[in-house]
């Protein structure tokens, strides 16, 4: 297993006028369960195909162990693979499928390696089989135990491989992965729109839009302290709220209420809030922000409490907020924001975060 | 079933609209002929006598009179379009392009005439004849078919057709005697079935040049005893041929060849075989036009009826003489012939001779002249004489006397029963007006095959004649009469001469020995005529065969089939070309 | 229709292929077949089983006619069986 | 969800074809077989002669060395053209300006007439005129092949592989095309080497493209005629006469009808036999129609 | 109000009779291949069923042809043709009824108004996202002003943030047109976020039926509770077996008579604010060996450890018929 | 993926391989018939030139006609064949009824059959129906290898578009035949493309049908390419200029097509 470690690592395809990525630096570490998540076009797939050697990249830009990869062709990189839609050599037989990454090692190795490995996914049963007569969940789960067969392997990539699962498998199959990987060590990047996959497998999760990271963190730091609007949009169901506000000295105002204390620069800026962060109340009285509630969702209930969102709108802006739904009807209301969890973005990127 | 006329309009329809999209059709010719009333035929008569039918063996009072008959039979039919069918050659598309033309400025009748290959020309009559449907108005086609035509009834017999339904409009001044072959085409009952169009023979061919120098001369001499000159037998063909290929080798720096043929599996690989070569070899028996009772294909008539093509029925196809003349072909194509010729097919073959390498060539077609006469061609001097002449085929040692020497053959308008009536006499009209004496000598000065004797002996053919390498003198010396084309003994022609190629093939890549591909075909024609006489629908002269007996008892009996000689190769004789051109000319047959 | 050269024989042979579609179809029609896998080594439908017993029969005529001189009908006899039993166990 | 819906309404789609094919098939069809017995001199004049005709083609030996012949030719065309085909469609490039050009160029033997394509070669195979014929003579090598049997098989089949290969060729592209980049992809990452790639990844999914290339290859090989008749005319000798060159100068030369019927009777049996064993495959493969 | 007469969908399955509230929601959930698709398309009129009726507002729809129901569909997948605009897509079945041209186009810039496609009438299909085909697809359907929309699985295929973000704005559309809203999903949270009644599916035949909190808290079966949940509810073993849904476990008691676990924590994975814990529950049963537990905030517990998970005696989900557990996946 | 530089080898060979005898017959085209007989003609390079052969055949109306004639029945037949296969491929694409695979198999046969013996009933029933000596005879007789394989490439074609879009339209109350016509067709006009390649592949090149069922009025080019055989040899020059002319036509429909085929070689089964 390597450390993984791109440098400032940009992306053209011949005839485009655009950088398809753009400046990306990274570091993952050795044996990290890391996520790109991003939606479709952020350049998701080009970073993956740079990574595994089928795009080739300027020298100086891809680092495995140190070692510049850059211009290297896929095999000798040892990394592997696990894509949307199960890929197995068809005509090979589950067990064949799941030795020929190791052709070069001696027999004896490779079945002890198959069998360990299948057992580790639960495929044992199917060693025998053709890829035709599997199921599409059972394909994907030979296709996980090819990549990983490897004993060489130096980084695994994962592009968006519980798609074909419905959500009730989605849990098994991802925690068989997180398991698989932190049994063997393995360096994993795991690539997805999916925020719950990629916040619930990764150790750290790298944000792309546009070809760019725009932060690199764990799960909770991307929720508690994105780094950019887009993360706080992207990360988090629903994403963060953002609304027109405004510095003045250290108050932070929104809507003409100031709503906490930010150190910054005084000058406009975005107020973002997650919806667990704040609470809506129905009625005109008490402090907060007036908003007028517009409609709510249940989204579960927990010890007799109904569970869900409501949605308001504070002047032309919609804003979502997580809460207990006891009480809310539609009509005037009033929003609350914990201070403490304010963030305020300018130019996109967020302003006076402490250290 | 829709009739006819009723069932094109469909396709008449689409075929416009698709037509139509591609801009429209700007054919000239196209459309309705122009309205009858405001066409003077008379003038343009005139003009066409004028301006193309010169020279001609009729005055021009005559020539308009004749055109003027035409004129007025063929007034019912004005306005009718009318599709004839011949393959290609310089006399049809001389007929096609002009006389067509021609034709329908004076008469109104618009005639499409069609060139296509000769196979496909037999292969449309065939359709015609089998089905019944009527698919040209008229063919011409070779007179190798008359056996065919006189026993199956499908053909109209002209002579009943010009005293019977066709008298109105048939040319009184054709002078049939005047055809040269009309011999041809006449049936074993006497009647005439098909009307001369074109007539070729085919002629022994050499470098007359080449025959003429001393140092060639000597050499032969020297070398085989005898002088260098027109082969009277194969013997001598062949010691030229090696002389030739084998001993003179290169002339002028080229490599030259004695001998020219060709060897690849085709129909026209049969076409030689079924013409004369067995005749030439002797095979049959003596008996102007074909043989009796047996004939060039070996294949023997008990009266009229066919008996047999195999040596145990009485025929002589496998027979010695037979298999001599299979034999002959393939050692001199493989030995003295250029290396391609195997390669070749008869049209391929046939040109050769004009790119100056060859020496002579024993059965060359007369039709190929007029490829050979064109100033700048190797085999062409300066002064536009041909460098080669054209003399009678040597034969082989099984030949006597009185039987036929070569092929010679004329190419006929035959007409269907199926051809609807008014069809028919506006096609008989077509056919009279391009054979017409108005027409004819022209006709023949372009293409070159003779039809008809007062053409032969005009003046203006004895101006040709020069720089026709000895056409002329052939055709008006009485030798002619021992050149003919496939004779009435071959009752299915198609189905028979179909049989010649694959067999002679085999022989040739050495599957079979000559031997055994002579048995196989001749086993197959007693096949086909054991048929025809099973199904007993040729009527009186349809065949009969033998019954089968040992081949040694038909040997030993006088005639046809011969036994097998103990010298196959007499000494080489040969004539000088200049006394048998003199004796041509002074009208004997040397 | 001269043209088609009309034999009684044929003419009975191609009533007798037609009268068999219109009998397949209407069996088809009346009880639906299903596919199912018999003596031959593929799943089969009651249409597939009389085109393989049209196709054998043929070639049983063929192979009769090619290397023995008896007469035609014991091969009919013999493809009529073939077929019965390739319909039923098929 | 089925993939069909069982409707017997849709034979009034299939009427059409049905009424079409039945008219140019089916008469003609059932009249070979009326000749097939009969002795046939014209319309009127025949004579019913049983299976006389059949028995006699079976026991020709010129037939049945057609048919070994014919069997020869196609399976050494299948096994020319199967692979260069796909080895050609391997070797285009995917995407790029250039690939409709060059798949134009490539189907530009498919387009010409048959008998055009039987000159073409004819006229670039002649040891005296060809430039093929002249090139390889002057080399060294005699070569002629309207004279040795294995020239003109020679000839015959690079004429072949020059006129069908491109169908193979193009058929095989397009399943190429049909492979998922990731497939490529995977293989890259497993280090195939070419072979490799084609044995595992490439094989398997043309598998069904192939078959119809085989299938439509396999009819078109077995009623070859044109081409072979205008440049070897089936010699020399017998060599490179198949089926359909025997049949044509029976049914259209000598107007044969009864034996050519009763001949074109066998060789339809033995090419239905050959594609439905070969379609029952597909079916039996891909579980369809 | 459209309803189902002892529909069966499948030779063998029990015959479903359900009421769709008219003018509302009611989301189908099931899992693949629980029939949801058939059930739609028998609606839609595609399928004919086993047996039984669909009638809308009291009428057999046994005869009418899909064109003439008043029911139009949604498709999985983004059904547009092709050859057409999305201004033509929109007044497809406005064609089909001969409206005039005018009052088509009038129709058409309204639904795109509301749909968010006023800007794309002249693009064709495939120059579209997935988003926007989708909602091609929708505007089609509602412009046949039919009173059902069946919509299968509509967002399933689209990115995870367009997903979410549709799935807050269809809510308010449809309630907006008042149609009757037939939606299929396999996931849960549909169930609550956008129902306003539930059905729930399973082998081609209904299993509960009922507003989506109703049906949440009063399971009437194993599976109908591992339908509602996600992920799947934990089998408490013991006699009868129970369920516990994940967010019902907590790590801290909440009352004395709070249900107690000792379980092994197998991982735990996090999306940041909320955690999931995995884990065995002891002693091991064959059938339970799995339990996830859906914990709030960020809990970090090392993997191998023992803890005590507990649950609200309420919160034990228990049935009278105990029914076999559909097998995980 | 890109080819192998090996692999351009191959095709750079086996292009010269396609274009070696077309360039012969090209240069052939450019020559008189006696310097080709002479074998004069240099491989590459000078040698005779001349354009006399083209000019034989551009005043020739025989010649013309020929063509024109041959693209009629050609059209004509790719018209039929057409619309007479879409809807039995939606037939056969999108139900099950009775009999259909075997239907589907027995429309396949007819490519099988040998063309030769089906001259002369084919004659005689175009003769006895009064279509002998037209283009729809030609078109019609094609039309028994064309509608097969039309069928079967438009049945893949509408195979591979899902049944959702009948269904969609269904729903939105269109009538069968305007979904056809203004949605589905649209979707499969690359097959339909195909198609029209595949026929006019077939249609173009045949000979033994064409000749037999025409005389003088319908005769297509193929047969008219027959004159330049004449009882005074070949004319290679004329005949190699028509085999010229004779491709033209097939690279204009394949350069139409060329977007589509790919797709359609595979008849649009690719799985």
């Amino acid at each position: 297993m390597a450390e993984v470690r791109l440098d400032n690592l940009s992306f053209r395809y011949p005839g485009a006028r655009e950088e398809t990525l753009s400046g990306l630096s990274l570091d993952v570490r050795r044996g990290e369960a890391h996520a790109l998540l991003g939606s479709s076009g952020a350049g998701k797939s080009t970073l993956l195909n740079l990574l595994s050697g089928l795009l080739p990249s300027a020298p100086g830009c891809i680092f495995f162990d140190g070692r510049d990869v850059g211009t290297m062709p896929p095999w000798p990189r040892r990394v592997t693979q696990v894509f949307q839609f199960p890929v197995l050599y068809e005509a090979m037989t589950v067990a064949d499928n799941l030795a020929f990454p190791m052709r070069e090692l001696p027999a004896a190795t490779q079945r002890q390696r198959v069998v360990e490995i299948a057992e580790r996914l639960s495929v044992t049963a199917l060693l025998g089989r053709r890829p035709a007569a599997l199921t599409l969940v059972e394909k994907q789960l030979v296709a996980i135990a090819r990549a990983l067969t490897r004993p060489d392997v130096s980084l695994v990539l994962l592009d968006e491989p519980l798609t074909a699962a419905e959500p009730a498998y989605k849990w098994r199959l991802r925690q068989t992965l997180k398991a698989v990987q932190r049994d063997l060590g393995a360096t994993m990047i795991y690539v997805t729109h999916d925020q719950t996959e990629a916040l619930t497998f990764a150790d750290r999760v790298s944000v792309l839009h546009a070809g760019r990271i725009l932060q690199t963190a764990a799960p909770r730091e991307l929720l508690e302290e994105p780094a950019h609007e887009h993360v706080g949009y992207f990360v988090g169901s629903p994403g963060m709220n953002l609304l027109d506000g405004e510095i003045r000295g250290s108050d932070c105002l929104a809507g003409g209420h100031r709503i906490g204390q930010l150190k910054a620069a005084s000058g406009p800026c975005r107020v973002g809030f997650r919806p667990e962060w704040a609470t809506l109340t129905s009625g005109d009285g008490g402090d907060g922000l007036p908003v007028r509630i517009t409609g709510m969702r249940t989204l579960g209930a927990e010890r007799e409490h109904l569970l869900g969102l409501v949605m308001a709108d504070l002047g032309s802006t919609s804003i979502i907020t997580r809460q207990v739904l006891d009480g809310i009807s539609t009509g005037p209301g009033r929003l609350r924001i914990r201070p403490e969890r304010l963030v305020c973005f300018r130019d996109g990127w967020r302003i006076g975060a402490d250290a | 079933m829709v009739t006819t006329g009723g069932g094109r309009w469909p396709a008449v329809l689409v075929a416009g609209v698709l037509l139509a999209g591609c801009g429209g059709e700007t054919d000239t010719t196209g459309g309705e002929p122009t309205s009858t009333a405001t066409v003077d035929y008379v003038a343009n008569a005139a003009r066409w006598v004028d301006e193309e039918f010169s020279p001609s063996t009729l005055p021009r009072a005559a020539q308009l009179e004749e055109l003027a008959w035409f004129t007025a039979a063929a007034e019912p039919f004005r306005g009718m379009r009318i599709n004839v069918v011949s393959e290609t050659l310089t006399t049809h598309e001389y007929e096609s392009t002009v006389l067509t033309r021609a034709f329908e400025e004076i008469t109104g009748i618009r005639v499409t005439h069609d060139l296509i290959q000769e196979g496909d020309v037999i292969e449309k009559l065939q359709t015609q004849m089998q089905s019944g449907q009527n698919v040209y108005d008229a063919y011409v086609n070779d007179s190798d078919l008359i056996g065919t035509h006189s026993r199956y009834g499908y053909v109209v017999p002209l002579s009943d057709f010009m005293a019977g339904e066709g008298a109105d409009v048939t040319l009184p001044t054709l002078d049939l005697d005047d055809f040269i072959g009309r011999s041809f085409t006449t049936g074993p009952d006497g009647k005439l079935y098909q009307l001369p169009d074109q007539q070729f023979a085919n002629l022994y061919w050499f470098r007359y040049d080449w025959f003429q120098r001393d140092d060639l001369k000597a050499a032969f001499r020297e070398r085989y005893g005898y002088e260098l000159g027109v082969p009277v037998n194969w013997s001598a063909y062949e010691d030229i041929a090696d002389f030739f290929t084998n001993h003179v080798k290169t002339i002028d720096g080229e490599r030259v060849y004695g001998h020219m043929d060709y060897g690849k599996k085709d129909p026209s690989l049969g076409w030689r075989f079924t013409d004369a070569w067995l005749s030439m070899a002797g095979a049959g028996d003596p008996g102007i036009p074909n043989g009796l009772p047996v004939d060039e294909w070996g294949i023997r008539v008990e009266g009229c009826r066919p008996a047999g093509a195999t040596v145990a029925r009485g025929g002589a196809a496998n027979g010695p003489a037979a298999v001599y003349a299979l034999r002959k072909y393939m050692d001199w194509l493989k030995v003295y012939a250029p290396p391609e010729a195997s390669g070749m097919t008869f049209s391929e073959a046939g040109p050769v001779p004009a790119q100056g390498h060859i020496a002579q060539q024993v059965f060359w077609y007369t039709t190929f002249t007029a490829d050979m006469i064109e100033p700048g061609l190797p085999v062409v001097n300066a002064d536009g004489t041909p460098k080669w002449r054209m003399a009678p085929s040597p034969h082989g040692p099984y030949w006597s006397p009185g039987m036929k020497l070569g092929y010679q053959d004329t190419g006929s308008w035959t007409f269907l029963k199926s051809t609807p009536l008014d069809r028919r006499k506006a096609a008989w009209l077509y056919a009279q007006f391009v054979v017409s004496k108005t027409v004819s000598l022209k006709k023949t000065l372009v293409g070159l095959t003779p039809i008809r004797d007062s053409d032969l002996r005009s003046e203006a053919m004895t101006e040709a004649a020069p720089r026709l390498g000895g056409l002329v003198e052939f055709y008006r010396s009485p030798a002619r009469t021992a050149w003919t084309p496939t004779g009435t003994n071959v009752p299915d022609y198609p189905k028979l001469a179909q049989l010649w190629w694959p067999n002679v093939a085999d022989a040739v890549s050495g599957a079979v020995t000559p031997q055994a591909a002579m048995d196989a075909l001749a086993e197959q024609q007693d096949r086909v005529l054991e048929r025809l006489e099973r199904a007993g629908i040729q009527g009186e002269c349809g065949p009969k065969l033998n019954p089968p007996e040992d081949p040694a008892v038909w040997l030993a009996r006088p005639g046809a089939p011969k036994p097998k000689l103990a010298n196959e190769k007499p000494p080489g004789e040969t004539v000088p070309y200049d006394d048998l051109i003199q004796a041509w000319r002074e009208g004997r047959a040397f | 229709m001269s043209w088609m050269a009309w034999t009684l024989p044929t003419a009975i042979f191609f009533a007798a292929v037609a009268l068999s579609l219109v009998v397949m179809t209407v069996w088809e029609r009346v009880s639906p077949s299903v596919a199912r896998r018999g003596v031959l080594p593929m799943v089969t439908t009651r249409g597939d089983r009389f085109f393989i017993a049209l196709l054998t029969a043929a070639f049983l005529h063929v192979l009769w006619l090619a290397f023995t001189d008896a007469p035609v009908v014991i091969a009919s006899v013999l493809a009529l069986v073939a077929g019965i039993a390739l319909m039923r166990w098929g | 969800m089925p993939e069909t819906m069982p409707d017997n309404r849709a034979w009034l789609g299939v009427l059409p074809v049905l009424l079409v094919v039945a008219f140019s098939a089916v008469i003609p069809l059932m009249t070979v077989v009326n000749y097939s017995v009969q002795d046939i001199f014209d319309v009127h004049t025949r004579l019913f002669v049983g299976f006389d005709w059949y028995r006699e083609t079976l026991r020709d030996p010129r037939f049945l060395d057609a048919l070994v012949r014919q069997l020869g030719f196609s399976a050494a065309v299948l096994a020319l053209e199967v692979p260069l085909g796909i080895l050609v469609a391997r070797a285009l490039p995917r995407d790029g300006r250039w690939v409709g050009v060059l798949l134009v160029l490539l189907a530009v033997p498919l387009l010409i007439p048959w008998n055009v394509v039987g000159t073409i070669w004819q006229l670039f195979a002649r040891p005296d005129i060809g430039l093929l014929g002249r090139a390889v003579n002057e080399l060294g090598i005699p070569f002629n092949y309207t004279a040795e049997p294995l020239h003109a098989w020679i000839t015959l089949l690079m004429m072949d592989v020059w006129h069908w290969t491109s169908l193979v060729a193009l058929l095989a592209f397009s399943g190429l095309t049909a492979i998922p980049g990731q497939c490529y992809q995977a293989a890259a990452m497993d280090g195939m080497s070419g072979v490799q790639v084609f044995r595992h990844v490439e094989l398997p999914r043309l598998k069904s493209v192939l078959v119809i290339a085989v299938l439509l290859r396999l009819m078109d090989s077995f009623m070859i005629y044109t081409e072979p008749f205008v440049l070897t005319g089936g010699g020399p000798g017998n060599s490179t006469t198949f089926l359909s060159q025997y049949l044509t100068t029976m049914a259209v030369g000598q107007f044969d009808l009864g034996p050519a019927a009763a001949f074109s009777v066998l060789y339809f049996l033995v090419v239905l036999l050959l594609c439905w064993l070969f379609y029952t495959s597909v079916i039996a493969e891909r579980g369809e129609r | 109000m459209l309803e189902l007469e002892s529909l069966v969908l499948k030779p063998g399955a029990r015959p479903i009779s359900h009421r769709f509230p008219a003018g509302r929601i009611s989301v189908v959930l099931g899992r693949n291949r629980s029939g949801k698709t058939a059930l739609t398309r028998v609606i839609a009129g595609l399928d004919e069923p086993v047996s039984g009726d669909v009638r809308l507002n009291g009428e057999s729809l046994a005869s009418a042809s899909p064109g003439i129901r008043s029911v139009s569909l949604v498709y999985q997948t983004f059904v547009n043709y092709p050859g057409w605009t999305v201004a033509g897509n929109l007044g497809s079945p406005l064609v089909a009824a001969r409206w005039d041209r005018e009052r088509i186009r009038i129709r058409v810039r309204e639904i795109a108004g509301k749909l968010g496609l006023a800007d794309l009438l002249d693009r064709y299909p495939d120059a579209l996202s997935g988003g926007q085909q989708q909602r091609v697809a929708i505007g089609r359907a509602l412009a046949k002003g039919a009173d059902v929309l069946v919509m299968d699985e509509p967002l399933v295929n689209l990115d995870y943030k367009l997903r979410e973000s549709l799935q807050l704005e269809l809510k308010s559309l449809l309630h907006e047109l008042g149609v009757t809203v037939i939606y299929t999903t396999t996931d849960p949270r549909d169930a609550f976020a956008l129902g306003d009644a539930l059905v729930l599916l399973a082998e081609h035949t209904l299993l509960q039926s009922g507003t989506p909190l109703a049906v949440y808290d009063r399971p009437a079966s194993p599976a109908a509770a591992h339908l509602m949940s996600d992920p799947q509810a934990n089998q408490v073993p013991g006699d009868p077996p129970a369920l516990v849904r994940p967010e019902h476990l907590y790590l801290k008691p909440h009352a004395a008579d709070d249900a107690s676990f000792s379980v092994e924590v197998l991982g735990t994975e996090t999306n940041g604010s909320e955690t999931f814990l995995h884990c065995r529950p002891e002693p091991v049963e064959a059938h339970a060996d799995h339990w996830v537990a859906h914990l709030s905030g960020l809990v970090d517990l090392p993997a191998g450890g023992r803890v005590t998970l507990y649950a609200p005696a309420g919160s034990l989900l228990t049935f009278e018929e105990q029914r076999e557990a559909p097998a995980l996946g | 993926m890109s080819a192998l530089p090996r692999a351009r080898w191959l095709l750079w060979l086996y292009g010269l391989y396609l274009a070696l005898p077309i360039y012969w017959l090209v240069r052939l085209a450019l020559q008189p018939n006696a310097a080709i007989l002479a074998g004069e003609g240099a491989a590459f390079g000078e040698g005779a030139f001349t354009v006399a052969n083209f000019t034989e055949i551009f005043t020739n109306p025989v010649w013309y006609e020929g063509f024109l004639n041959s693209l009629s029945y050609v059209a004509i037949n790719t018209i039929i064949s057409v619309s007479v296969a879409l809807p039995a491929a939606y037939a056969f694409s999108r139900y099950r009824f009775t009999g259909d695979r075997h239907l589907f198999f027995w429309l396949l046969s007819n490519r099988m059959a040998p063309p030769a013996v089906f001259l002369l009933p084919f004659f005689q029933l175009y003769s006895a129906v009064g279509l002998f000596d037209t283009p729809l005879a030609v078109a019609l007789a094609h039309c028994l290898f064309t509608v097969p394989l039309s069928v079967w490439i438009l049945e893949g074609f509408m195979s591979a578009v899902p049944r959702s879009l009948d269904e969609m339209a269904r729903i939105d109350g269109h009538s069968l035949p305007y979904f056809f016509f203004r949605i589905f067709l649209p979707v499969i006009r690359g097959g339909i493309g195909v198609t029209v390649f595949f026929c006019f592949m077939f249609s173009w090149v045949e000979l033994l049908l064409a000749r037999t069922l025409t005389g003088s009025e319908a005769k297509p080019i193929v047969v008219v390419m027959t004159r330049t055989v004449s009882a005074s040899g070949i004319d290679w020059g004329v005949l190699a200029a028509a085999g010229v002319l004779t491709i033209l036509p097939g690279i204009a429909v394949v350069w139409f097509v060329r977007r589509h085929l790919v797709k359609g070689f595979a008849l649009g089964r690719v799985s």
